[in-house]
């Protein structure tokens, strides 16, 4: 493929619980009662698209799709073969340690989310002679995406795949596209325009390989401040616009967000 | 310059102090500091009486003055001291002025760092058990710009180091003291406040801040139960 | 922390900036202010109007009201611009808190102290390895601030440098000589390593423990506590 031409290494600090929590919240599922089928195929697509842009991704993905696929399957059991001597509460249940183990991340989740509310107000409040706590020169930025959510990013990207055009047996037009002249029409197309919306960006592209470039000379891009991402709602449409690289030091790597609009799945 | 003769109010010198300090200072270094130079000159001997309660009183009229009268800053406590800082209203246009760039933690060292400051002291296994996925970076970011350090070591086998909060962890989010942090998430912190030293204890702790996460109903009680088990055979 | 969101009256800002500015700020400078962060967000355009009568209004306004309340600093036009500064007549607390409890060393920097005043001659690759994180960074600070020094190299391939303490090393933290070390036991760092909670220890320690030198701090803090000692000195 010819995004290997421009490799973009980007590493996904989020971890696989954070997919689990971002599927659980986009279909609104009980967090209780998980629909293990539907989550664990959602989960691998997502596994999937990201094994196929090549990120960066931690063996703990793998881990917990074997973990997914084994409830499944034990989901699957006849009620009779599991535990018959025991009462029926929540410890038979084969997603119990995982919903245990998501209900204990997803509070720190909460909380970071509080911080991070705190973080910005700060911002705004200096000592005397401009000290200010929270603006203090890092060296190392990190690997960090702004505004949206990786996940989010993916989804949509999904999205566009599937309406892409089916791939064509012995098609030599690959070459034609690479992350590198990418990055070059993205960047042209956000100074231009403004902004444009991420579901409007491959509108005419023919082929999976410009799509997928496309898509991965973005999450360079938004790595490297170049351009933001902004969503409106949750889950909603993703707008792309110019960004600011001077604008904030993100420390850390992973997804941020911004001031406005800021959305974590 | 006769003005420096003059001898000022107590309200003047700590003001005076707060401003000059360049870092947050409690009312107990303001003390010792009156003190210090009481004994130093026998002119301003008088004000070695202060007391704690005295010197709160002026900074807490000192804090009424400024909000009153619109100066734009005013004194605030944060990291356990007292400090001038600007109005947060003011902030665009200090940020404007001074031409600074904010430092923000991304949403992994948020959360890194939200289970540092409500489960210290902490292991890095722990943590990424907690995150399920690796931390070792994030943890190090952290730590270089002295969000956190090192507390101390695990008793478990490879003595694994302890991570914590430092007080800059205070300053940057504007906390008072790690008190605040039950503000955010009171359920949360009501583990750490009990003897955080054993890890069984913890689980007992589990179950009284599991109960505030939302879509919990009447099958919370047992749900906690077990997760008390899961809890103690992951940390054994 | 909605505040943030409040408009905040000329004067406010006109205080704030003179606050934060961290050098003397004229009218003017406060007008191109003013007006950068109109032209930038349409929602405090009205300020862009403001004249440099009437930024000087509010100056005075402020100035006047600062004296009135006592406060025990104030605006004042030193060289050009305005800027706070503490009166005159509280200098002598100013220096003496300036002096006794300057700013404090980085908690990296602490740590790698302590690790190199008990473990001394230590090569760099030692103190990682306690430490758990790269120190090459704070050693150089360290040595900058002649806290530390190479006291010669390792036989070890490589042939690394071993680091020691200076002379300076015991003034700044009080010692007579290095066994002072031993009495103390770790104790000074160790309990600086110490969630530094409590009000009192965080006294204690900045007063034992701490020296001028602020390795890793802003510049811009210790800039502004030299320029505040300098000013104490000249005036007492």
């Amino acid at each position: 493929m010819a995004q290997d031409e421009y490799k973009v290494d980007l590493e996904v600090f989020e971890g696989p619980l954070d997919l689990l929590l971002y599927l659980i919240r986009k279909d609104e599922v009980d967090i209780y009662d998980i629909p293990i089928e539907r989550i664990t195929n959602q989960y691998m697509e997502y596994l999937g698209v990201m094994q196929m842009l090549d990120l960066n991704i931690a063996g703990e993905f793998i881990v917990m799709a074997a973990t997914l696929m084994m409830i499944k399957s034990r989901m699957l059991l006849p009620v009779e073969d599991q535990n018959p001597e025991e009462e029926e509460d929540e410890g038979d249940d084969p997603r119990w340690d995982l919903v245990r183990q998501l209900v204990e991340y997803k509070k720190y989740k909460d909380i970071a989310g509080q911080l991070q509310e705190r973080e910005y107000y700060q911002e705004h409040v200096f000592g005397y002679g401009g000290s200010n706590a929270g603006a203090k020169d890092v060296e190392d930025p990190g690997v960090a995406l702004h505004d949206v959510n990786l996940f989010d990013l993916i989804s949509a990207f999904q999205e566009v795949l599937k309406k892409a055009p089916p791939e064509e047996l012995g098609e030599i037009a690959e070459d034609r596209f690479t992350v590198a002249d990418q990055i070059d029409t993205v960047l042209k197309t956000v100074r231009t325009d403004g902004h444009i919306r991420f579901s409007q960006m491959f509108g005419r592209m023919a082929s999976r390989n410009e799509i997928i470039c496309t898509f991965l000379a973005v999450l360079e891009l938004l790595r490297l401040r170049q351009i933001s991402a902004v969503q409106d709602d949750h889950f909603g449409d993703i707008l792309i616009q110019p960004g600011n690289p001077d604008e904030a030091m993100e420390l850390g790597e992973g997804a941020g967000s911004s001031e406005e609009g800021a959305v974590h799945a | 310059m006769h003005d420096a003769m003059r001898l000022p109010a107590l309200r003047e010198i700590i003001g005076a102090l707060i401003f000059g300090a360049n870092r947050p200072i409690t009312a107990r270094e303001l003390r010792q500091c009156l003190q210090e130079v009481a004994s130093e000159d026998s002119e301003v001997a008088v004000f070695a009486e202060a007391s704690i309660k005295d010197i709160e009183r002026e900074i807490r009229a000192l804090h009424d003055e400024l909000q009153l009268r619109e100066t734009g800053f005013g004194i605030y406590e944060v990291s356990g001291g007292w400090r001038l800082q600007s109005n947060v209203s003011c902030g665009r246009w200090l940020k404007n002025l001074l031409k600074v760039k904010p430092q923000r933690l991304s949403q992994p060292a948020l959360e890194t760092m939200a289970i540092i400051a409500y489960r210290q002291p902490i292991s890095k296994a722990e943590i990424e058990t907690i995150r399920g996925v690796g931390v070792s970076h994030v943890i190090k970011q952290l730590m270089e710009v002295q969000l956190v350090k090192i507390v101390g070591r695990s008793e478990l086998p490879g003595r694994p180091f302890l991570y914590g909060t430092t007080s800059r962890f205070l300053e940057h989010f504007g906390l008072k003291s790690l008190q605040d942090l039950e503000q955010i998430g009171p359920r949360v912190f009501t583990r750490k406040m009990q003897a955080d030293t054993g890890e069984t204890d913890q689980t007992e702790d589990d179950a009284s801040s599991d109960n505030q996460d939302d879509v919990v109903e009447e099958t919370d009680k047992s749900v906690v139960s077990d997760n008390e088990k899961g809890q103690v055979d992951e940390s054994a």
